[in-house]
């Protein structure tokens, strides 16, 4: 029990965050399908319940310690010594309130633009939520395995039901791309199952030492899942296609919190189970990083479709995260998570924004659009901001994550840092080229006549300005969650364990250098 | 010379089920309302059930075994002749063939594959899995006027002759080589007499895979599979694809596991290729399917090399996982099936995929539970597919076969392809033409069922997985 | 010497019927022929003691099943049996495998050895006579095959007529 | 053993070469036959009378399967009109 | 009581006022707000400048901003000498072109936008050099950007205007990108990023090297030109500068405010911010000076043949802030930031005139321009002044600084130095020439524009004139803090600033100073009267002389074509590669040509093997034969 303190809260906090999106979709089956706006409102509510159940999580959390707190801790299926064991550390409570925050955010963006099999949309979200609350909370392998595989089937038919012309393809490609790479990590979850003497407990699992072999494989088990949902490189495509494809809300979820689920599971699994070969991996990880970063940020700057772009930009953004959790310091991982909630905040924004002219429009074509910041002076300002945090502007909250994840780079390795900042040149480059073609210059006549945001969108957007400000000017308030759960970790990769490494690794080493 | 009766305890749900068929076979004779008979063979079946519990031990010079094992296949068979016979009802009244033997040559059939479950010894095993056979035979080809079940029944009939044949010429052989029928007796002989390795033992227990391999379609020997499938009426399609199974799956476990026991390497090293290319041509034909039920069928196929990777395992975890997979897929396939089933009216099939187009936007609690058995029979969780597959490959990493896992979750990535697609049918195209259901209490009934268990196993896998566990206690 | 003899001819014979049985473009010889190929077989077993079962073999197949066959053959037109080819087109691979079969098997079989020895001595089968000890153990120690093989026959019956059923509406 | 072997494999052939369902079923006789030969010989050879008695259930096997057998051949002639398996093939793929 | 607190958040509310309430309830009344928060900033800085000359340092963290293991930095302040100077350009000068946007604006349909984006850019401005550590200043300094971005491509709408603001934008990102990394080699090497113990620390260093991709560099001359890439960027010197010239879309006091008095200087303050560091290398030292000194020579020769009166005086800007560069790579800083302060107020006062005829006239085109000195007396008179104390006539602010400057160069001693004293020398002479040919093209001879334009020139009002005044003055007076010392001066300013940027060594004579001075001055006013002669009276010398020399000419007229060799060389190769390369052939042939050619294939498989299952029973039967055969044969084999 020392790595572990248990809720001390009059409920338990987790289960209630992913398990009352749960119940409020089950309830919404039960009502008429013809009465939307109740449909909406009670999907609403739960959503914002969940939410502010989940403050505590933020106020009640316990800065000082890297343990797992606010745990619920039940058998489940003794047989296969399956728990329900849930808890969260520094590195992932962020996780979880930016998931509660993220639903409500998703069912008010959604709320005149879904149009057809209402009912089944809103559940859809909620449970998506709810899974992904889950993927984030949980601490045996198997139940995070139930909810990482869980999520996709409403996420599946949010893409594929709701979802742009070409949604059928996308959806596929989802759902294959991110099959094969969680059925290796189970390969490898079951193998290290075995390993560790029939557990699924990672509390336990993360404090054993696997010879360095087996870290090598499974390593590139756990990777071929994470890489897939972070998105890095090389198994990038599938994100575009599914962020231009799915409804807005989809794209936010997407966005915002389904690929920190693989930057996520690099921290929580990959690098303390094992230590030794993500150590030997570092230099492949920048590379791809780098990599990511570069390529994904060239990519944006010709892209024709607002939403690909954006998830191109995506992708780049991922680059920073991955290459900052795999420069394995203290200012790479933090930044590299702050990063994750940033741009949860900021492409999430930028997706609900992209979703109010296509609401109005119908149009991603970048060349249907111009002169908007005229008809349109509100939404302007507000894609402003987000675009600036998506610059790496600082006072905003993508300053703070890019500049960590950069120093982490540049401290892990000069070239690659070196390389990863002529991203933010890039960045700057696609966003603004963005920005100047659909706000700037003649006015589009086809834009001409387009209201400006409504209450609602005002509402759902400006408490995300709120935290790129925030986190911005007072970062200090979200880095002090991190500091010991990061230490914690870093202290784990850093003891070496096995003192031979294998060739694959030197030369991996060599060709760095 | 007297005659004495051996102990009968064990082998009541056996006689009840025999007198269940029986009766029904009467009855059929004065009961007009054919609905009435369905009903009795449900509550038949359900006291049968009951006298399973508690029965144990073996009879008739130990040619007959109730064990945990064999309990727990019985439950599956039950259970499938329970649900068959709720998605019968209405659909073979469409069907025309409403006659009462139906439901005896099911009861039949079910006995045959109980008494395999129980087969102690290799002519029982034989007998049993004849009747069972020359049932399904008849059901394959009930609708007899429909030249598709005629072919199914054929194509069925004549493989079945030849493997069956194969068998027997594998129990031959092993008679002579032991001089014995008895499973036990064969399984101390060999480890006795040092028969490990000779030829004629092995290819006798080649013919036992072949014959084996055939109820469980397992490629090479699938062959009738998709045809019979596609042609049987849909309710006995459900039927088959799960009772025969589970009964090819009982004597394997049975027959490998204990009677060749001490050449475990030898028939590990056959079904791991058996496996794997069931899963291959299973997933990947699959997907050129344009008929559900042919579609089904392959899928049937790719299911029967995941349960073999249990049996592969051949250690106490794999067989039970593979009896927890059998169990699920029990639910899983007939909850497929009855859906197949209710797009089953007068003059239209509903067998083509697209006719599921837009059945989300005509028929949304249909679609979800399609939804629900599809990504059961993908494997992604929270459904009790999933708890099947994952047991199995954790017995198979257990025993050391990592790498057959990585295969068989390669395969699974694919067979997701096309289970999806029905998916993406019913919910992602408009629909094009209208599609009726044939709606009855029944049919609900075992949608119910099935999407319940699907979802219940999935989420609290605990009860099923130790009770497979503890049936293989006196294994 | 003799009784080896006699096997040789029979063995050659039943071979050679064999492959006439399966040979030949007339339906109606395959029957004859294969009914020839019983009588051999009986008699095979005959000399291998089993009276009982030579009966039945003459009983049961040459009387029962063959005759079925024959009912069932004139449903085919044998003009036109006689007129196409009698192979399927790939009956060569079939030829093949079943060679290949015949092989492995042969190959496999040499490394035969005979299991333990069981009770049923000749001499006490002479003793008690063939019949009675078999039908002695059918009904004591088999008796549960045997009503399992009872019901294979009633749903024989069940199926035959189910199937073979005028349909009931056109 | 020879002898069985030979005829089983002819059945074989049979049942794998020939177009007539009616003489695949006589091929399928005839791999039983050989079993049975296989059987009985063992039996005398083994002094045991179970290998009799599994064929004596073989030949009740053989009899209910021709039963059925003819039975669906039958029914498929009654819609078809052909008793030649390679022009049954409704369905394939 | 921490009023210097007032300075940067003064603008800072102002803007939240104005950006949040200005469209509906403030509107036009937007430049009460930002005007009186800057005048209320500045007397804040005035009293905190006299602070510091009572030899008040102060150096306090507000809070602490971000943490990171060893990694933290606070937001926090450091007013020395230096940062009080700064502060009283910035919002002195700042204060004085708010009241003239007040006229230049009005009526615009941003107005409010507009003060909201000057007052956050003063905040920025202020948070920029009046931080303790390299962060902040890095915020400040990408803030500043970002307003000036908002600034330049305020009139949105011209597509020019859009790209103009992008351009600098991304522009700055480049030398960012230098800063970024020298910020991070600071770390690394230090683990601070605070001033005061990277400063300190700074000597043990000395000496100590990196390996950079095989190479040995100086740890601290790495350090030094990473931070001076972001001065390049931020000050626009070669190869950077493009972006500044252009930047005169945007209006014109946004060009008097931050392309030229502040922002643009930010660069040079950074690298006297830095003088630790810089003067500990010897190289970057060189490479300072020399890039100051051809910018300042380069740009010079451009502004000669340019006809938009405002990007003549950019490229004016563009040279002096060469020079001020020139000054610091000489070791000169205190000659730098004086140059900075005066430059600051003539330069604005250029640029406000500037704006006075635009206002006037409607056009930036100089050729079309003339005679408007009877129209506009008080600007033609201050921007006269203001020419004049750019030229560096003797007396007014810009002789002083730009004369400390020359000597600073000749006397450092260096080759270096000796060289880039030859580039200031003459760019003394260019300086008054073109900064006279503007005035006298725009102000005398005949007005050569329409008549409707002709019907519609007038002096400037009140409010933009009044501004102008104080300007002029303090183009003419604000030079006397710093008369040195054989002048009869007492080098106030530099001693000032000693504490904070030392003070050069010199290997020269009075006497040569005096010659030096001489000669300059010689030189500034050769230069008024060739341009005098050129445009007032034999106006087709400089017509001829283009013909004559229309290689040179075009070469000038196009600004070397720098932006050409970039758009050549840079931006085409990349939009190529990320089309045709990676979007074309990366993305969509090789990995989505994987991704989608997979299940092809596979499905293509499936429509093969299906084939197999050909209906026939007997073909099954073989197969089954077959895997009989193979099983077997395997098992015995």
């Amino acid at each position: 029990m020392e790595q572990m303190v248990m809720n001390k809260l009059s409920y338990p906090i987790l289960s209630t965050i992913i398990f009352l999106p749960v119940i409020g979709a089950l309830i919404l089956t039960l009502i008429n399908r013809s009465r939307e706006s109740l449909i909406k409102w009670v999907a609403l509510i739960f959503a914002v319940a969940t939410f502010f159940l989940s403050i505590p999580l933020f106020t009640q959390f316990d800065k000082s310690t890297y343990k797992m707190q606010f745990v619920e801790r039940h058998n489940w299926i003794p047989v296969w010594n399956i728990e329900y064991f849930l808890g969260v550390d520094g590195i992932s409570v962020l996780l979880v309130l930016l998931t509660t925050v993220s639903s409500i955010l998703c069912i008010l963006i959604s709320w005149n633009s879904i149009k057809i099999k209402v009912k089944e949309f809103y559940m859809a979200i909620l449970l998506t939520c709810g899974a992904i609350a889950g993927v984030f909370s949980s601490l045996d392998f198997f139940l995070f395995y139930i909810f990482w595989e869980a999520m996709l089937i409403p996420m599946y038919l949010i893409i594929g039901v709701w979802g742009g012309p070409n949604r059928i393809y996308a959806t596929i490609k989802f759902i294959l791309y991110t099959l094969v790479g969680s059925v290796l990590m189970l390969v490898g979850i079951l193998y290290v199952y075995f390993y560790a003497g029939r557990t699924f407990d990672i509390l336990k699992l993360t404090a054993l030492t696997y010879p360095y072999n087996i870290q090598f494989w499974l390593f590139w088990a756990f990777f071929a899942a994470f890489a897939v949902k972070v998105p890095m490189f090389p198994v990038h495509t599938w994100l575009p296609d599914a962020h231009t494809e799915a409804p807005t809300a989809g794209s936010v979820i997407l966005a915002a919190i389904l690929i920190k689920m693989g930057a996520y599971g690099f921290l929580r699994f990959s690098i303390p189970l094992f230590p030794d070969a993500t150590r030997a991996m570092v230099p492949a990880m920048l590379t791809l990083s780098v990599i990511a970063i570069i390529y994904a940020g060239l990519v944006c700057l010709v892209q024709k479709d607002l939403k690909r772009l954006i998830a191109y930009s995506s992708v780049s953004h991922m680059g920073f995260i991955t290459m900052g959790i795999f420069a394995l310091n203290m200012q790479g991982i933090e930044g590299g998570i702050l990063q994750m909630i940033n741009h949860g905040v900021v492409t999430g924004a930028l997706f609900m924004c992209v979703g109010v002219i296509y609401d109005r429009t119908h149009s991603r074509q970048i060349a249907d659009y111009g002169g908007l910041a005229t008809h349109m002076p509100i939404y302007a300002g507000f894609f402003m901001v987000f675009t600036l945090a998506a610059v790496g502007l600082p006072g905003t909250n993508g300053f703070i994550g890019e500049f960590l994840t950069l120093l982490g780079g540049f401290t892990a390795n000069k070239l690659v840092g070196v390389l990863a900042a002529t991203g933010v040149i890039i960045g700057a480059g696609y966003m603004l080229i963005l920005y100047q073609k659909v706000f700037f210059m003649k006015v589009n006549p086809k834009v001409i006549g387009l209201p400006d945001m409504d209450l609602r969108e005002m509402v759902a957007l400006t408490p995300l300005i709120l935290f790129v400000l925030w986190i911005g000017v007072y970062p200090v308030q979200f880095l002090d969650f991190m500091h010991p759960s990061v230490q914690h970790l870093l202290e784990r990769v850093s003891v070496t364990n096995i003192a031979e490494e294998t060739n694959i690794a030197r030369v991996f080493m060599e060709v760095i250098r | 010379m007297n005659l004495q009766l051996p102990p009968l305890g064990p082998i009541m749900p056996e006689i009840f089920m025999t007198s269940l068929a029986l009766i029904l076979l009467m009855a059929d004779l004065f009961i007009k309302k054919k609905e009435v008979l369905a009903g009795a063979s449900i509550l038949g079946v359900l006291v049968v059930a009951y006298t399973l519990i508690g029965s144990s031990g073996s009879t008739f010079g130990g040619m007959f075994i109730s064990d945990g094992y064999s309990s727990f296949f019985k439950a599956i068979f039950f259970i499938n002749l329970i649900l068959s016979v709720l998605i019968s009802i209405k659909y073979i009244r469409i069907e025309r063939v409403n006659f009462g033997e139906y439901y005896s040559l099911i009861a039949l059939s079910t006995l045959g594959m109980m008494i395999m479950a129980s087969a102690a010894d290799l002519i029982v095993l034989y007998l049993g899995l004849e009747l069972m056979a020359l049932s399904t035979y008849i059901l394959a080809g009930f609708i007899r006027y429909d030249i598709k079940s005629n072919e199914a029944a054929l194509k069925y009939f004549l493989l079945g002759a030849f493997s069956s044949a194969f068998l027997l010429y594998g129990i031959s052989l092993i008679y002579g080589l032991t001089g014995t029928t008895s499973i036990k007796a064969i399984a101390s002989f060999i480890s006795e007499k040092g028969l490990v390795g000779n030829p004629a033992l092995s290819l006798s227990m080649t013919l036992f895979v072949v014959a084996f391999g055939f109820k469980i379609a397992a490629v090479p020997f699938h062959m009738w599979a998709p045809d019979a499938y596609e042609g049987a009426p849909t309710s006995i399609t459900a039927f088959m694809s799960v009772g025969p199974k589970a009964a090819g799956f009982a004597v394997l476990g049975r027959v490998f596991m204990i009677a060749f026991a001490s050449i475990k390497f030898e028939w590990t090293f056959l079904l791991i290729p058996l496996s794997i290319l069931s899963m291959a041509i299973g997933n990947i034909v699959a997907l050129a399917q344009s008929n559900i039920k042919r579609m089904l069928a392959y899928s049937s196929i790719a299911h029967a090399g995941y349960a073999l990777i249990g049996v592969i395992a051949a250690n106490t975890d794999g067989v039970a996982s593979m009896m927890n997979y059998l169990m699920i897929y029990a639910f899983m396939n007939i909850g497929a099936f009855a859906v197949v089933i209710m797009l089953r009216t007068e003059g239209f099939k509903g067998e083509n995929i697209t006719d599921y187009e837009g059945l989300a936007k005509t028929h949304p609690f249909l679609s979800a539970l399609m939804l629900i058995f599809m990504f059961s029979l993908t494997g992604i969780p929270p459904t009790a597919g999933f708890i099947g597959k994952l047991y199995v490959f954790m017995s198979a990493i257990n025993a050391g076969y990592t790498w057959l896992v990585l295969v068989a979750v390669v395969f699974s990535v694919i067979s997701a392809y096309f289970y999806l697609r029905i998916v993406m049918y019913m919910y992602m195209r408009e629909p094009k033409i209208e599609v009726g259901t044939s709606k009855s209490g029944t049919l609900g009934v075992a949608l119910g069922v099935t999407a319940v268990m699907v979802l219940a196993i999935g989420v609290y896998p605990k009860c099923l997985v130790e009770l497979a566990r503890a049936a293989l206690s006196g294994f | 010497m003799l009784p080896e003899l006699f096997f040789v001819y029979f063995a050659f014979a039943i071979i050679l019927l064999s492959i006439l049985v399966v040979t030949r473009k007339n339906p109606v010889h395959s029957v004859l022929w294969m009914l020839l190929l019983f009588f051999h077989i009986a008699s095979l077993y005959l000399f291998l003691n089993a009276e009982f079962m030579a009966l039945i073999q003459m009983i049961v197949y040459a009387g029962g099943i063959l005759v079925l066959f024959l009912f069932a053959i004139l449903l085919v037109n044998i003009k036109e049996e006689i007129r196409i080819t009698r192979f399927i087109g790939a009956w060569p691979t079939g030829l093949t495998f079943a060679i290949g079969i015949f092989i492995v098997i042969f190959v496999s079989i040499k490394s035969f050895v005979l299991g333990q020895q069981g009770t049923y001595t000749i001499d006490f089968i002479k003793k008690e006579s063939h019949t009675k000890a078999l039908g002695k153990l059918l009904y004591t120690d088999f008796l549960y095959p045997f009503e399992i093989a009872s019901l294979i026959l009633l749903v024989a019956i069940i199926g035959a007529i189910i199937l073979a059923k005028r349909r009931i509406k056109s | 053993m020879v002898l069985s072997t030979a005829v089983f494999t002819i059945g074989v052939f049979g049942f794998l070469s020939r177009k007539n369902i009616i003489i695949i079923f006589m091929s399928i006789e005839l791999m039983l036959n050989a079993v049975n030969i296989n059987l009985i010989s063992l039996s005398h050879y083994l002094q045991d009378l179970r290998g009799q008695i599994l064929a004596f259930f073989v030949i009740a096997v053989a009899a209910a399967e021709a039963a059925i057998g003819l039975a669906i051949v039958i029914a498929l002639f009654r819609n078809k009109a052909t008793a030649h398996v390679d022009e049954i093939h409704e369905m394939k793929g | 009581m921490k009023y210097y607190l007032l300075i940067p958040f003064l603008p800072l509310a102002a803007f939240v006022i104005n950006i949040l309430f200005g469209r509906g309830l403030i509107r036009d009344k937007a430049h009460w707000i930002s005007c009186l928060t800057i005048i209320g900033s500045f007397i804040a800085s005035i009293i905190t400048g006299i602070d510091v000359i009572n030899g008040k340092i102060i150096n306090e963290d507000l809070y602490t901003w971000i943490v990171a293991g060893k990694f933290s930095v606070s937001v926090g302040f450091l007013i020395d000498p230096l940062t009080a100077v700064m502060l009283f350009v910035v919002t002195g000068v700042g204060s004085l072109i708010f009241i003239y946007s007040i006229g230049y604006m009005h009526g615009d349909k941003g107005y409010y936008r507009f003060f909201s984006y000057l007052s956050l850019f003063i905040f920025f401005m202020l948070m920029l050099i009046m931080s303790n550590n390299f962060i902040q200043l890095y915020l400040g300094w990408e803030g500043v950007g970002l307003c000036s971005y908002f600034l330049i491509g305020f009139w949105y709408e011209k597509k020019a205007a859009a790209d103009a603001g992008k351009k600098a934008f991304i522009t700055n990102r480049f030398g960012d990108f230098g800063f970024a990394l020298g910020v991070f080699m600071i770390f690394l090497t230090f683990g601070s990023v605070h001033y005061i113990p990277v400063f300190s620390e700074v000597k043990n260093i000395v000496g100590q090297t990196v390996n950079i991709l095989g190479y040995e560099v100086n740890l601290i001359t790495l350090i030094a030109l990473l931070l001076f890439c972001g001065a390049v960027g931020k000050s626009a010197q070669i190869p950077l500068h493009v972006w500044l010239p252009d930047a005169m879309e945007g209006p014109t006091p946004v060009s008097a405010l931050i392309h030229a008095a502040t922002m643009v200087t930010a660069g040079v303050f950074m690298v006297a911010r830095c003088n630790a560091i810089f003067n500990l290398s010897q190289v970057a030292m060189n490479v300072v000076a020399i890039v100051g000194g051809v910018t300042s020579l380069f740009a010079a020769t451009i502004a000669v043949a340019q006809n938009d009166i405002k990007r003549v005086i950019a490229y004016s800007t563009l040279s002096h802030l060469g020079m001020m560069f020139l000054a610091c790579g000489v070791g000169a800083y205190a000659a730098g930031v004086f140059h900075l302060y005066t430059h600051a107020f003539f330069k604005a006062l250029l640029f406000l005139a500037a704006g006075s005829v635009i206002h006037a006239v409607g056009h930036n085109d100089i050729q079309r321009m003339g005679g408007l000195r009877k129209y506009m007396p008080i600007t033609y008179l201050t921007m006269f002044v203001a020419a004049l104390s750019a030229g560096g006539i003797p007396g007014l602010a810009g002789f002083f600084s730009k004369d400390e400057i020359i000597w600073s160069a000749f006397a450092s001693g260096s080759l270096v130095g000796k060289f880039v004293w030859v580039l200031v020398t003459a760019v003394a002479f260019f300086t008054p020439f073109y900064s006279f040919r503007m005035i006298f093209l725009a102000f005398h001879g005949k007005f050569r524009g329409t008549h409707h334009e002709e019907h519609h020139l007038h002096e400037s009002p009140p409010v933009m004139t009044i501004p102008l005044i104080f300007l002029a003055l303090g183009a003419i007076g604000v030079g006397w803090v710093g008369i040195p010392e054989i002048l009869g001066g007492g080098a106030h300013f530099a001693e000032f600033l000693k504490p904070v940027l030392g003070h050069p060594e010199f290997h020269g004579t009075h006497a040569q100073e005096w010659g030096i001075m001489g000669l300059s001055t010689t030189i500034a006013i050769s230069g008024i009267i060739i341009a005098a002669i050129f445009y007032l009276m034999k106006t087709y010398i400089p017509i001829k002389l283009a013909q004559q020399l229309s290689p040179i000419y075009r070469l000038l007229f196009n600004k070397y074509y720098v932006d050409e060799l970039y758009h050549h060389i840079l931006i085409r190769p990349i939009l190529w590669v990320s089309t045709r390369f990676i979007e074309g052939i990366t993305d969509a042939k090789i990995i989505e040509g994987i991704v989608n050619g997979v299940p092809k294939t596979i499905g293509r498989f499936a429509v093969i093997l299906r084939k197999i299952q050909s209906g026939v029973t007997q073909h099954y039967a073989i197969f089954m034969a077959a895997g009989v055969f193979i099983l077997v044969a395997l098992i015995l084999w």
